[in-house]
């Protein structure tokens, strides 16, 4: 049981045109940098991408954007992202959007095996459109579906050889959930350790979730506000 | 005189009691934090996974991994904890969370709210906005009573794409507190040196005038 | 903000005869042994209990079938229990048996807000019962409903006074989910700390999901099945 | 001659691959984790929150808040994970396990298998049993080909009430390692010196036998 590659570019074998990829993060934080700039060097295109935010013009998504390699986003928000609203009203990209908790909630289910789920958020908006709708306790409720990626590719602090995952602060976000519901799940992270040395009541993903991991490498941890008392 | 973000502020912090557990949106709702009356316990959740957000960091304190829903680097509280964000939104879809403080461009005097979506303007997306109106128990929403050309934010219905339906308890605005009931606005409180005439002229929902309306204590 | 309590008998106030309440553990694992004992030592009768399992005939959930406080009991597996058996045979429990996955994911989501789901387990068989069914990617699923109680009684390793939990390797089992589940949840912690003393990024259970919590005492830990190797 | 349980779950072992994910049902199924090959790395699950089950604990290693989901006292292995009982079976429902290895009273030849109640019997419930057989990709049933009366337990359809239907994909017996195919029980080895009509004898259920069946190595 070898899950340890050299980098990211081994990492996204078998990554293709036209595939469904999940990517962890919430707006920068947290991103799978290294995979990201792989998937960039590769100009790998006509990808369906699910992140909770579509980064910025220069870092993250947007890199991807930028190279045309995006068919069609997922996202709760897309923040400040002029390449991505260029190729929005230029019709060159779908967009899909989702509330937020529902998209977390979408994940989750696809990797626990739970095809279909009833949410009060969205009903009597948008969002409900042709979904079916039921009333539970009082209060009307949207079917939303479980959803899944031929790839998630998530980013951890630190991982270990099979796989096991510990986040950091608020870099769990969408990487948790999206660990779960890849075809094939890709983690990389800050540091790589052994199996046996992290504590096993700290993991936040357990191994099994995580087909490949690697230790990535030039991190730039960019972020979008810089926001100080001081 | 009526109140400025501050002032709207200043009068959703006398919302909280102690103990609460809070969701503050992006902008005024924000604000809020920095009048959590002394010695209450109010502890902030932040949908992207932190419940016990702290203030923003000193410089040497600025953390990539640390940030709130807003994108903005913040700290945590002693007592904090993180989760990702399937557990976040089960915390508030769950109703776990005491009171959602909003945003809004418009609201109904049945609760809906609209805050995510202006049709000809690019569309962002609605966040985590919908999960919480659509799951939190209590939802203020904060807002300018009207809008730059005069044209009122509290209408009978909203002409916005919606956020949420009949979700929103109560509207702090810079001119008044008006509750949603039954029969529409009711009004709570004007803003200090505001005529309740002011305040009707400039709510184009119906809006329930009983009794004396005390002026806000800031 | 003052969540801490005295004792299980303070923490215990308000739970009536006749209400429904989630006890966390898997077998003896990881129950609220002292909860459980002010219970029966305060005789609340007509319980509908929820827990994995019923305890056995002189300790955890079976002192209060000892005492007969039990109406009804939500499990998925009763074990060895003879006092159990007898009240089941003379009809004088009600019991409601529920695949364990499914016990899991209907309190997860009764904690949730997610009233409603489908799931695979229990399709054709007596579990599907009079539920919808429906077909998901080529197989039948059943579904099933979010669970909530009255209260919900959980145990943890460590606490801190905000109601942050962290359990203890396999203790962890049903009182994760329960904690979210309970209109008032109650922890019993084997030690007790100031809050701020846990990492936050080990927390297993967010404090705002505890509204009652107190360091217990004299836990006998007891082991169902003592097994070594030497 | 007939395997007794070791012969089994010997057996059963030489299903497992490198790296694999398995979870391991009460009784016979058990006992295969004693016949993992050598050198190769198969990850123990346990329903009740633990990737990563150990062998037995010494006398003074002994945690009563570490045991497996037959409540007996484990250890855990290097590299392991713990969890809560909803992650757990979000696991297996997943489909994340690689192989799950159950018990049986009786298996259908469409893959059907009771393993839970029989009636008149009092019932202790089906544990995670339900879950385990709807969600694993690949599950193979563990049971003796008869029961001591002689009575086949490879049925043309379960006669006792189901723990799931169409599910198992293998049976190991005593007599045989069958697997469940649209023709139905499909003969694939026999038990050392178990003849082809011995199996015949004991299966109720449509069986296929094409070309040589060869004999188990262990």
């Amino acid at each position: 049981m070898n899950k340890v590659v050299k980098d990211a570019f081994e990492a996204i074998q078998g990554l293709k045109d036209g595939m469904t990829v999940m990517f962890g993060g919430f707006g920068l934080c947290g991103i799978p940098e290294n995979c990201i700039n792989a998937l960039v060097e590769m100009g790998i295109k006509d990808l369906t991408c699910i992140s909770n935010n579509a980064g910025v013009d220069d870092f993250g998504l947007g890199l991807l954007l930028r190279k045309h390699q995006m068919k069609k986003m997922i996202a709760s928000y897309v923040g400040e992202n002029k390449e991505f609203e260029r190729q929005l009203l230029s019709g060159e990209l779908e967009v899909e959007l989702i509330p937020q908790g529902t998209l977390a909630e979408r994940i989750r289910a696809g990797g626990a095996g739970i095809p279909a789920f009833y949410v009060p958020a969205g009903f009597g908006t948008e969002v409900q459109g042709n979904k079916e709708v039921r009333e539970y306790n009082g209060k009307m409720h949207v079917l939303e579906a479980g959803m899944t990626a031929d790839f998630a590719i998530v980013k951890a602090k630190v991982g270990d050889t099979r796989g096991n995952l510990i986040y950091n602060y608020t870099a769990n976000n969408f990487n948790g959930p999206m660990a779960t519901a890849g075809k094939i799940t890709i983690a990389e992270v800050e540091e790589l350790v052994p199996y046996g040395e992290l504590n096993p009541n700290h993991i936040h993903t357990p191994g099994v979730y995580v087909k490949r991991i690697f230790q990535g490498k030039n991190y730039e941890k960019r972020i979008e506000f810089v926001t100080t008392r001081d | 005189m009526a109140l400025d973000k501050t002032g709207i502020a200043k009068r959703i912090a006398q919302e909280l009691r102690d103990g609460y557990y809070v969701n503050l949106g992006i902008g005024i709702p924000t604000l809020v934090a920095n009048y959590i009356p002394e010695g209450m316990e109010v502890t902030l959740q932040s949908e992207n996974g932190l419940l016990g957000i702290g203030p923003f960091p000193k410089k040497d304190e600025v953390n990539a991994d640390l940030i709130n829903a807003g994108k903005q680097t913040v700290t945590y509280m002693p007592g904090a904890a993180f989760f990702d964000s399937a557990a976040s939104f089960a915390m508030i879809r769950g109703g776990h969370i005491d009171l959602t403080v909003l945003g809004a461009f418009e609201v109904s005097e049945k609760g809906d709210i609209a805050s995510w979506k202006v049709p000809g303007k690019l569309v962002k997306g609605m966040g985590g906005a919908m999960d919480l109106v659509a799951a939190a128990r209590n939802i203020i929403a904060a807002c300018m009573h009207t809008d730059k050309d005069g044209n009122s934010k509290l209408l009978s219905a909203c002409t916005l794409p919606l956020t949420g339906v009949n979700c929103v308890k109560r509207v702090v605005t810079d001119l008044a507190v008006v509750d949603i009931t039954p029969e529409g606005f009711r009004l709570i409180e004007r803003a200090p040196g505001i005529s309740v005439e002011q305040i009707k002229n400039a709510t184009a929902g119906k809006l329930v005038i009983e009794g004396d309306i005390p002026e806000m204590k800031l």
